[in-house]
C-alpha cells in the first residue's frame, strides 16, 4: 500500500511551524502590547539564544572560549565561567525587577524578611548554575543556559535604550527605527564573535523508547487509512523496509463513533461545569482538554488489529518525534504563560497594564516592573524558541531569527497585538505557510515567508486593524 | 435670510454610549450661531459629524441644500478611476502569476488561467469598488466639504508645528497649481506667480491677525492664543462660507479674546457664517445671534442669548437636579 | 491640619496652562464637591493631585506628607484612591480580577473584603466572573468605585460619579457615596457636573472657573447662591 | 591604488546611496511614510535595468534569465534600461501603496518590509527569472567599450569632455556660493574667468547660478573635447580641472572653519592625530591580539576623553561637531598626502615622493598602465589615462544633479508644502480640502522611482547582481543616511551618504590589516559600530547634522 503525503501532512507541518512562530510571537506581542515597542530586534533575540547555547553545547567551537574547552568537554575554568554567568544571569534577571530591593524579595507580593528573599534567590541561582555545569555539554543544559542568559540580557534593551527614548516621548515610528538599530547591533555582535561559519548543536538524539532505540530526529511515516471496517494508523520508519511497522492503531467505526461520542459528551459536560467561572481553565479550554483526554484514553484502550488490506483512502504524514515534541513544548510553555496571566497577581497586573496603563498606576501597580517582566518573558521565550529552531534546522545561521521575524509580526498583527491573539495568529500563519506551499503547485519552500505575508496583506486589506481588532 | 446648514435628527453612538441622540437645528447664512451645553452634551461630536470627520449613525446634514454624504461621495469619474486602478493591480498580479507559471514550462496553461483569473478579478473588483465606494469612502473624505466651503477648526489647536506661521497660512488656499506635481516642473513660472499671490494674501492675513512678527517662527513655538489665531487665519485663507469654530478663545488672554471677537464680528459683516462651540459664556453670549443649547445629545432649546439666559430648562441642564 | 491640602496648583497639558493656582482642603470624613463650568479644570485638578500629570507649581500634601510629583503608583500606598471619569475599569479583566487589582497594594486580601463589596453591590457578586468591559456603564461605575475602596482609603477622589448613569441611578450613586463616608470613614472629594444633587449630599463645595477658585462654602450655601448659577450662563 | 582612486570609488557609492536615500527621504522625511521596504524598489530597478543590457539568454551557459534585450538596437541600451527601471519602480511603488497606504504607521512599515522580502524571495527562488540564487553577471556598463580612451578620436575626446564638463559645473556651483563671501583671494575674478565671463552678465538667461554653472561646464567640456581631438594634451587639461577642484575645496573648507579660534583648531587636529595614533598599532604590531587590544583601548580612551571634554568644557561643547570635522579633515589630509609618501621617503627617493604627490594632486586622471606617456621634471616618466570609474562618476553625478534639482523643485513648491503638512497632521490637511491619499501615493511613486534609478546605477557599478542586493540592511543604511544628514533635508541626505561611506571606506581599509579568516568578524563589528552610532544619532541629534530644512517661503530670487 503505497500512500502519499497530502494535505494532512501539510497541516501537521503547519502546526509545527505555527508552534515555533508562536514561541517567538508571544514575546513580541507582550512587548508590543505592554511596552509599546514594535520590536524589530525580536527575531535576533532568537538568534542570540540559539548561539548562547553553543557555549555549553559546543564550547570548543566558540571563538575565544575554546581555550577553556578540552577534547572531552569544558575545562574547569570554562565550567567556572559558565557557573558564574548562570548565577549572575538569574540574579540579574531578578535585579531588573527593582534592583537590590527586588533581590531581597520585594517583588514577591508578600512581606518577606530580606534575608529569606536574598537566600532564596541565591539558592535558585546556584541550583541553576549547578544544573548548567553538571549537565554540560548536554542539550538541555545548553537550553537552560541560553534561556537564563537571555532573561538577564534582553531587559537591558528596555532599561538602557527604550526607556530613554520613551522618556523623550519618541513616536511609535521612532521606536520602530530604534528597534531596527538594536536588531543590527544584536545580530552583528553575534557575528563579530562567531564569524560567518554555519554551526550546529551536538545532540544525542537516540533515546530509549519501549525497549527499542528511537532516534527523535529521524522522520517517521504516520499512515492514515480509511477502510470499510474503520480507521487505522500505521507508524513506520522512513528508512529500511516498508514493512518495518513500529506501531499499528486500528479502530472500527463503532469504536470510533463511541470515542467521538464520549469526547463530545465530556466536552459538553466540562463546558457546562466551567461555564461562568473565570479560573485558569475556562469553559472552552476545559472542554478542549476533556475531549483530548478522552481521545487519548479511548485511543489507547480501544486500539487493536492490523492495517486494512484495501483502504478507500490513505494518506501519509511524515514527521519526527522531535517535531511533535516541539508542538508539545510550545503548548507547555503557553500553558505556563496562561497560568501566569490568569492565576498570579503579576500576570493580572500585566493584563491590567495592557488594558489601561494609567489606571494600573492609579491602582498602585508598578508599571515599570510590569514592563521589565514583559521583557524578561520575551527573552526567555525567545531564547527557547531560538534554541529549538536551531535544533530543528540542525544548523545555526546569523539570519535564523530575522527570517522568522516577519511571520512572527504577521501572527501578532493578525491576532491584534495581544498574547492570546498572537498565539492564534501564529498558528494561522504557520498553517498558511505550509498549506500554501503544499497547495500551490510550483511554489518552492523559499516562498514560505511570502505566503505568510500575503495572508497578512489580505487580512489587512479587509480589516486594517487585524482579525481580532485593535484594543 | 437663507439657511446654510440644516441638521436633522442626528445620531451618533460610540460603543454603548450615545453621544448625539437626535439633534436637529439650522444655521442661517450670515449669522453667528453659538452651540453650548454641559460637558458630554455632544457638541464636539456634532462638530465632527458636520465637518465629516465622523460618520453619523442616523439623521441628515444638509449644507446649502446638498446632502453632506452626497458631497463626500466620490464622483462617477473618480469611481471609474478607482475601478481602473484596482483592475490594473489585480491584472498585474494575475499577469505576473501567469508569467511565473509560463516560466515553469509545463504549466503554461495554468499560467494563462491564472492571468485571466487575475484580470477577471480585477474587473470584478473594479465594478465592486465603483458600487461600494459610496459606503467605503464616505468618511475618509472630509476634504470634499472644505472644497464646498464648509471648514472647521479644532478644539485643541492642530497647527502644523514644524512649519512656519506663514507656511501654515499658505497651505490653505484651494486648487493651487503648484500642488500638482507636473506643474512644479513644467509650469514653474505660473507656480511662482501664484505662489507670490498666495504669499501676499497670507501676509495680509498675518497683519490682520497681528501675527506678522512671528511669520517665520515655527508654529509649534507660538503661544496658545497665537495658535488659535493661526487656526482661524488658516480657515479664512480658504475663503469658506461656513466656519465651524471649536472653542476659539480657550486659552487666549482677555485682550486677545476681545480682538478675536471683534474680528469675527467684522467677518460676519463681510458675509461669513460662523458656528461656534465655546465655554466662555461671556464671549458666546456677546457674540452670537442665536444660541443652540445641547444636552445629553439632544438639542434642548434655541433662542437669542437673552432668552437662553432666562431659560429655566437650560439652567437645570447645567446645574443638574430636578 | 487637613487631610488633603493643595496650595497654588498650576498645571496643564503640553504648554497650555489649565490650572492657574488652585487651593483646596479636604478634612477627614467629609464629602467635598468641586463644581464649575465646562473647561474650568476640575478633572485636570484631580489628575494633578494624583500625579497623573505634572504639577508645574504649587504643592499637594496628604496626611502631612508631600505628594507633589510622586509617581501615581506610590500615591495609593498612602491611602489615597482615585476613580477616573472614563476608562475606570480594566475591560478584559473579570469583575473579581478588577477588585483584586484594586487591592493590589494590599498584602492580606481575604474573602471578607469581597463580602463587603458584594454586600454593597450585590449585582457585582452575580457577575464576578464576567469581563468588566461587557457590563453596563452603571455597573462599571459601581465596580470602579468598589475597586478604589478595596484598600479602605482615607480619601477617595471621584471624577463625575454620575456621568453616563440613568437618572434614577444618579440618586442612588450619591446615596452610596454618603454611605461610604458614614460607613467607612472615608473622605470623598468629587468633581461633578450635576451640581445640585452633588452639593446636596456634600459637606462643603468649591467652585472653579477658568482654572481658578471662584467660591467656596458649605453645600447649602453654594446651592442657594445666585452667583454660582450666573457663573454657568454668564452675563444675565 | 592611489589615494585619489579610493576617493573616486567612494564618490561613486555616495552618488548611488545618495539617490537611494533621497527617495526614502521624500517618503519618510517629507511625507512621514516609514517605508521599511524601500530596498525592494532598488532591487527591481537593478534587475530590470540589467535585463535591458544583457544579451539574450544563452541556454548553453550556466546563467539563465528571462529577458535579454541587449541585442535589440536602442531598446537594449543602458539609458533605456535605467529609464524603464525608474518608471517601473515608480509604478510598482504606487501599486504597492494603493492598498497599504491607509494602514497605521507601524503596520505600514512591517507590510512594506514584507513586500520587499517577497520581491527578494522571488528573485532568489525562481531560477529562470534571473539566475536564481546565483549572481547575474554580464552587464556591460554604459560606453565601457570606449575605454581605455583613445585620445585623438572624437568619441574618446568627447567622453573626457563629459567628465570635464561635470567636474567643472560642480566646482563652479561651489565657487559661486563661495565668491559671495569675503575672502582674501580674488574669488569673484576667478569666478568670472572659470565661467568664461558668463557670471558678469548678471541676470537674464544666465542669471541662476545653476544655469551659469551648467553652461560653464558645457563650455569647458566642449573646449577640452576640441583640444583633445587636436592634440594629446590630456595631462594639461586633467591638471587644470584638478587644480580648479582643489581650489574650490580649499576655499570651501577655509570659509567653513574660518571662525574657529586657535584652541578649537588645536583640539580638532589633536583628535585627528589621536585617531591616527590609535590606529597605528594595527599595521605596526605583529601580534594581532595585542594590536587590536591596544587600538581598541586607545580609541576608547580617545572617545571617552572627548566625551568628557564635551561634557565639562563649554567652548568644546559649543563647537563639538565642527571640531570633529576639523579632526576628520586633518586625518584625511594625512591619509591623502602623508601616508602615500611614507614609503618613498623611507626609500629616500625624491622622485618617488614628488611623483606620488603629483599623482594624488592630479586626481582627475589615473596614472600608470596603458596610456599617454609624458616626461615631467622631477617626476620622471608617467603614463596617464582617464579610467572608466571617473567617467562613470561623471555620469552618476550628472544624473544625481538633475534628480536633485527636480526633487528640490518639487519639495520647495506648494506640493512639498502639502507633503510636510501631511507629515505633521493629516487631519488638518483634510480639513483644508486636500486629499492626503493622493499626495501620499505620489510621494511613494517618486520615492520608489528614485530607488529604482539608484538600483540601475548599482547595476552599472557592481556589474553583478544577486538577491542579496535586496537585503533589508540596505533600507536600514538608507534610513541611517537620512538621519545622519537631517530628516526632510535633501542636502543633508547627500552629506549623510558622504559621512556613511567615509566611515565604510575607512573601516574597509582597516579590515585589510586583519587575517582573512577574521574578515567576516571585523566587517560584522563594523556594522555593530554603525548600529551604535545610529542609536547615538537618534538620541542626541534626531534632526541630524543639518537639521530639518527650514522652508522660509520667501519670494524666490530665481537661483
Amino acid at each position: 500500500m503505497a500512500v502519499e503525503t497530502g494535505l494532512t501532512n501539510a497541516v501537521l507541518n503547519g502546526i509545527v511551524t505555527g508552534s515555533i512562530v508562536a514561541l517567538g510571537a508571544i514575546g513580541l506581542a507582550l512587548v508590543y502590547d505592554i511596552a509599546d515597542v514594535p520590536n524589530f530586534a525580536h527575531g535576533d533575540l532568537l538568534t542570540l539564544g540559539a548561539y548562547a547555547a553553543l557555549f555549553v553545547n559546543r564550547p570548543g567551537t566558540v571563538p575565544g572560549f575554546e581555550a577553556f574547552a578540552t577534547d572531552s568537554g569544558i575545562g574547569t575554568g570554562g565550567l567556572g565561567m559558565l557557573f558564574f554567568v548562570s548565577v549572575a544571569s538569574v540574579l540579574g534577571t531578578v535585579y531588573h525587577l527593582g534592583g537590590i530591593r527586588a533581590l531581597k524579595g520585594e517583588w514577591w507580593g508578600i512581606d518577606v524578611p530580606p534575608a529569606i528573599g536574598l537566600a532564596t534567590h541565591a539558592i535558585v541561582a546556584v541550583v541553576v548554575g549547578a544544573l548548567v555545569i553538571f549537565g554540560a555539554p548536554s542539550f538541555l543544559a545548553a537550553l537552560l543556559f541560553a534561556v537564563v542568559l537571555a532573561g538577564a540580557l534582553v531587559p537591558l534593551m528596555e532599561s538602557y535604550v527604550f526607556r530613554k527614548f520613551r522618556a523623550k516621548e519618541a513616536s511609535l515610528a521612532m521606536m520602530l527605527i530604534v528597534s531596527l538599530a538594536l536588531a543590527f547591533i544584536v545580530r552583528f555582535s553575534i557575528q563579530t564573535i562567531f564569524g560567518g561559519e554555519i554551526r550546529s548543536y551536538e545532540v544525542d538524539t537516540v533515546i530509549p523508547f519501549f525497549g527499542r532505540e528511537l532516534d527523535i530526529t529521524l522522520a517517521k511515516f504516520f499512515d492514515l487509512f480509511v477502510a470499510n471496517n474503520g480507521f487505522s494508523i500505521g507508524i513506520r520508519e522512513t528508512r529500511g523496509q516498508e514493512a518495518d511497522l513500529l506501531l499499528t492503531l486500528s479502530y472500527s467505526w463503532l469504536e470510533l463513533a463511541a470515542i467521538i461520542g464520549v469526547a463530545a459528551a465530556v466536552a459538553w459536560g466540562v463546558y457546562r461545569w466551567r461555564k461562568g467561572t473565570a479560573a485558569v481553565i475556562g469553559p472552552r479550554l476545559g472542554a478542549a482538554l476533556g475531549a483530548i483526554g478522552v481521545f487519548i484514553l479511548g485511543g489507547a484502550a480501544l486500539s487493536s488489529g492490523s492495517l486494512p488490506a484495501d483502504p478507500w483512502y490513505g494518506t501519509r504524514v511524515r514527521s519526527s518525534p522531535l517535531r511533535l515534541g516541539i508542538i508539545l513544548t510550545a503548548l507547555g510553555m503557553m500553558a505556563l504563560l496562561h497560568y501566569l496571566l490568569r492565576a498570579t497577581t503579576l500576570g493580572k497586573a500585566m493584563r491590567a497594564t495592557s488594558d489601561n496603563r494609567d489606571l494600573a498606576m492609579v491602582r498602585g501597580i508598578n508599571t515599570r516592573r510590569v514592563m521589565m517582566t514583559v521583557w524578561i518573558i520575551a527573552g526567555l521565550f525567545g531564547a527557547l524558541g531560538g534554541v529549538l529552531l536551531g535544533f530543528l534546522f540542525s544548523n545555526l545561521t546569523i539570519n535564523l531569527g530575522f527570517n522568522l521575524l516577519l511571520p512572527m509580526f504577521a501572527g501578532v498583527i493578525l491576532g491584534g497585538i495581544n498574547v492570546y491573539g498572537a498565539i492564534f495568529g501564529s498558528y494561522v500563519v504557520g498553517l498558511a505557510m505550509e498549506v500554501g506551499i503544499f497547495a500551490i503547485p510550483g511554489l518552492s519552500a523559499t516562498y514560505r515567508i511570502p505566503v505568510a505575508f500575503v495572508v497578512l496583506l489580505i487580512v489587512l486589506l479587509v480589516k486594517p486593524e487585524g482579525i481580532v481588532g485593535g484594543n | 435670510m437663507t439657511e446654510i446648514l440644516e441638521v436633522e435628527n442626528l445620531q451618533k453612538r460610540f460603543g454603548g454610549i450615545t453621544a448625539v441622540d437626535g439633534a436637529s437645528f439650522t444655521i442661517e447664512e450670515g449669522s453667528i450661531t453659538g452651540l453650548i451645553g454641559p460637558n458630554g452634551a455632544g457638541k464636539t461630536t456634532t462638530f465632527n459629524l458636520i465637518s465629516g470627520f465622523e460618520e453619523p449613525d442616523g439623521g441628515t446634514i444638509r449644507f446649502r441644500d446638498k446632502n453632506l454624504q452626497n458631497i463626500m461621495t466620490p464622483s462617477r469619474d473618480e469611481r471609474v478611476i478607482w475601478g481602473g486602478a484596482s483592475a490594473l493591480t489585480f491584472g498585474a498580479i494575475g499577469g505576473i502569476a501567469g508569467i511565473a507559471a509560463l516560466g515553469l514550462g509545463a504549466a503554461g496553461t495554468l499560467g494563462t488561467i491564472a492571468a485571466s483569473a487575475g484580470v477577471g478579478a480585477g474587473v470584478y473588483a473594479g465594478q465592486e469598488k465603483a458600487k461600494q465606494s459610496r459606503a467605503s469612502h464616505r468618511n475618509s473624505r472630509p476634504f470634499m466639504l472644505a472644497r464646498e466651503g464648509l471648514v472647521r477648526t479644532f478644539q485643541i489647536t492642530r497647527e502644523l508645528e514644524e512649519m512656519t506661521t506663514l507656511e501654515n497660512l499658505m497651505l490653505a488656499p484651494q486648487n493651487q497649481a503648484g500642488e500638482n506635481l507636473a506643474n512644479t516642473w513644467l509650469r514653474q513660472d505660473a507656480v511662482d506667480r501664484e505662489e507670490n499671490a498666495v504669499r501676499e494674501r497670507a501676509e495680509e492675513m498675518l497683519e490682520l491677525l497681528e501675527l506678522d512678527h512671528v511669520r517665520n517662527e515655527r508654529s509649534g513655538n507660538l503661544s496658545g492664543g497665537q495658535r488659535k489665531l493661526l487656526e482661524l487665519g488658516r480657515v479664512l485663507m480658504i475663503d469658506p462660507d461656513l466656519i465651524l469654530l471649536d472653542e476659539p478663545v480657550a486659552g487666549v488672554n482677555p485682550a486677545l479674546t476681545e480682538k478675536l471677537m471683534a474680528r469675527i464680528e467684522t467677518l460676519r459683516e463681510e458675509g461669513y457664517t460662523f458656528c461656534i462651540v465655546e465655554h466662555d459664556m461671556e464671549v458666546i453670549m456677546n457674540l452670537s445671534d442665536t444660541i443652540i443649547v445641547m444636552s445629553e445629545g439632544k438639542t434642548l432649546t434655541e433662542g437669542s442669548p437673552e432668552e437662553i439666559q432666562q431659560n429655566e430648562e437650560v439652567i437645570n441642564a447645567y446645574l443638574g437636579g430636578n | 491640619m487637613a487631610l488633603l491640602e493643595a496650595r497654588d496648583v498650576v498645571s496643564g497639558y503640553g504648554d497650555a496652562t489649565i490650572l492657574h493656582g488652585v487651593d483646596l482642603d479636604v478634612d477627614s470624613k467629609e464629602i467635598v464637591t468641586i463644581i464649575g463650568p465646562n473647561g474650568a479644570g476640575k478633572s485636570t485638578f484631580l489628575k494633578a493631585i494624583y500625579g497623573l500629570i505634572d504639577c508645574w507649581e504649587g504643592t499637594v500634601q496628604f496626611d502631612d506628607e508631600e505628594i507633589t510629583d510622586r509617581r501615581p503608583d506610590t500615591v495609593s500606598e498612602l491611602g489615597l484612591c482615585y476613580v477616573p471619569q472614563r476608562a475606570n475599569v480594566f475591560p478584559t479583566l473579570t469583575v473579581r480580577e478588577n477588585l483584586e487589582m484594586g487591592a493590589y497594594i494590599k498584602d492580606d486580601l481575604t474573602a471578607s473584603d469581597f463580602e463587603a463589596v458584594w454586600e454593597r453591590f450585590p449585582i457585582l457578586e452575580e457577575r464576578q466572573n464576567q469581563r468588566a468591559g461587557s457590563m453596563s456603564g452603571g455597573q462599571q461605575q459601581m465596580l470602579a468605585l468598589s475597586s478604589a475602596l478595596m484598600i479602605d482609603p482615607e480619601l477617595l477622589l471621584v471624577d463625575e460619579p454620575s456621568a453616563g448613569l440613568a437618572p434614577d441611578l444618579v440618586d442612588d450613586m450619591f446615596d452610596r457615596l454618603v454611605d461610604i463616608r458614614d460607613g467607612t470613614d472615608t473622605a470623598i472629594l468629587m468633581v461633578e457636573q450635576n451640581a445640585r444633587q452633588a452639593l446636596s449630599v456634600s459637606d462643603r463645595g468649591y467652585v472653579l472657573d477658568m482654572g481658578e477658585n471662584k467660591f467656596e462654602g458649605t453645600g447649602e450655601e453654594l446651592l442657594e447662591s445666585e452667583d454660582v448659577a450666573e457663573l454657568y450662563l454668564g452675563g444675565g | 591604488m592611489a589615494a585619489a582612486d579610493v576617493v573616486i570609488s567612494f564618490a561613486l557609492l555616495v552618488a548611488i546611496y545618495g539617490t537611494l536615500s533621497l527617495g526614502l527621504n521624500l517618503k519618510f522625511g517629507h511625507t512621514g511614510l516609514l517605508d521599511f521596504g524601500h530596498v525592494g524598489f532598488f532591487l527591481v530597478g537593478a534587475y530590470v535595468s540589467t535585463f535591458f543590457v544583457l544579451p539574450p539568454n544563452d541556454p548553453t551557459d550556466f546563467t539563465e534569465y528571462i529577458i535579454g534585450l541587449g541585442d535589440v538596437p536602442i531598446l537594449g541600451t543602458w539609458a533605456v534600461g535605467a529609464l524603464v527601471a525608474t518608471v517601473l519602480a515608480g509604478i510598482l511603488g504606487g501599486l504597492v501603496a494603493l492598498p497599504t497606504i491607509r494602514l497605521r504607521e507601524d503596520y505600514l512599515a512591517i507590510t512594506l518590509l514584507g513586500i520587499s522580502v517577497i520581491f527578494q524571495r522571488v528573485i532568489q527562488s525562481e531560477g529562470w527569472l534571473a539566475n536564481g540564487p546565483d549572481a547575474l553577471r554580464g552587464y556591460s556598463p554604459p560606453l565601457q567599450s570606449l575605454f581605455p580612451l583613445e585620445v585623438g578620436t572624437l568619441a574618446g575626446a568627447a567622453a573626457f569632455g563629459l567628465f570635464v564638463a561635470v567636474v567643472w559645473a560642480v566646482a563652479t556651483v561651489g565657487l559661486s556660493l563661495q565668491q559671495e563671501h569675503e575672502s582674501r583671494l580674488p574669488l569673484s575674478e576667478i569666478y568670472t574667468v572659470t565661467t568664461f565671463g558668463l557670471a558678469s552678465r548678471g541676470s537674464g538667461l544666465f542669471g541662476s547660478r545653476f544655469t551659469v554653472a551648467a553652461v560653464a561646464g558645457a563650455i569647458a567640456g566642449i573646449l577640452s573635447t576640441g583640444f583633445l581631438v587636436a592634440t594629446t594634451g590630456i595631462l594639461l587639461i586633467g591638471a587644470l580641472v584638478s587644480l580648479y577642484g582643489w581650489l574650490v575645496v580649499t576655499v570651501e573648507i577655509a570659509h567653513k572653519y574660518s571662525d574657529l579660534d586657535r584652541r578649537e583648531w588645536a583640539v580638532g587636529i589633536g583628535l585627528g592625530t589621536g585617531l591616527l595614533v590609535a590606529l597605528l598599532p594595527l599595521p605596526l604590531l605583529d601580534s594581532l591580539a595585542a594590536s587590536v587590544a591596544l587600538t581598541l583601548g586607545l580609541l576608547g580612551t580617545l572617545v571617552f576623553g572627548y566625551y568628557k571634554a564635551v561634557m565639562s568644557i563649554d567652548w568644546i561643547n559649543k563647537a563639538k561637531l565642527t571640531v570633529i570635522g576639523v579632526g576628520g579633515l586633518w586625518f584625511v589630509s594625512i591619509w591623502y598626502v602623508l601616508l602615500p609618501i611614507a614609503d618613498p621617503i623611507s626609500a629616500g627617493s625624491v622622485s618617488g615622493v614628488v611623483g606620488t604627490l603629483f599623482e594624488n594632486a592630479v586626481w582627475a586622471l589615473r596614472f600608470g598602465g596603458d596610456g599617454i606617456g609624458y616626461r615631467i621634471a622631477l617626476v620622471g616618466d608617467v603614463t596617464v589615462r582617464l579610467d572608466y570609474s571617473r567617467f562613470q562618476l561623471a555620469l552618476f553625478v550628472l544624473s544625481l544633479g538633475v534628480l536633485y534639482y527636480i526633487l528640490e523643485t518639487a519639495v520647495q513648491s506648494p506640493f512639498g508644502r502639502v507633503l510636510r503638512a501631511i507629515r505633521n497632521d493629516e487631519d488638518v490637511v483634510k480639513s483644508l480640502g486636500k486629499d492626503p491619499f493622493v499626495y501620499k501615493i505620489q510621494s511613494m511613486v517618486i520615492g520608489s522611482a528614485l530607488a529604482g534609478f539608484a538600483g540601475a546605477m548599482w547595476a552599472m557599478y557592481s556589474q553583478g547582481l544577486t538577491f542579496r542586493t535586496g537585503d533589508p540592511e540596505t533600507t536600514f543604511i538608507a534610513l541611517l543616511i537620512v538621519f545622519i544628514g537631517g530628516v526632510g533635508n535633501n542636502k543633508g541626505v547627500l552629506l549623510g551618504a558622504g559621512v556613511y561611506w567615509a566611515f565604510q571606506q575607512a573601516t574597509t581599509q582597516l579590515a585589510g590589516y586583519f587575517p582573512a579568516a577574521l574578515r567576516v568578524n571585523v566587517l560584522a563589528f563594523r556594522l555593530v559600530v554603525i548600529g551604535v552610532l545610529f542609536l547615538i544619532v537618534l538620541y542626541y541629534m534626531p534632526d541630524g547634522l543639518l537639521g530639518r530644512e527650514e522652508y522660509s517661503a520667501e519670494v524666490k530670487t530665481n537661483d
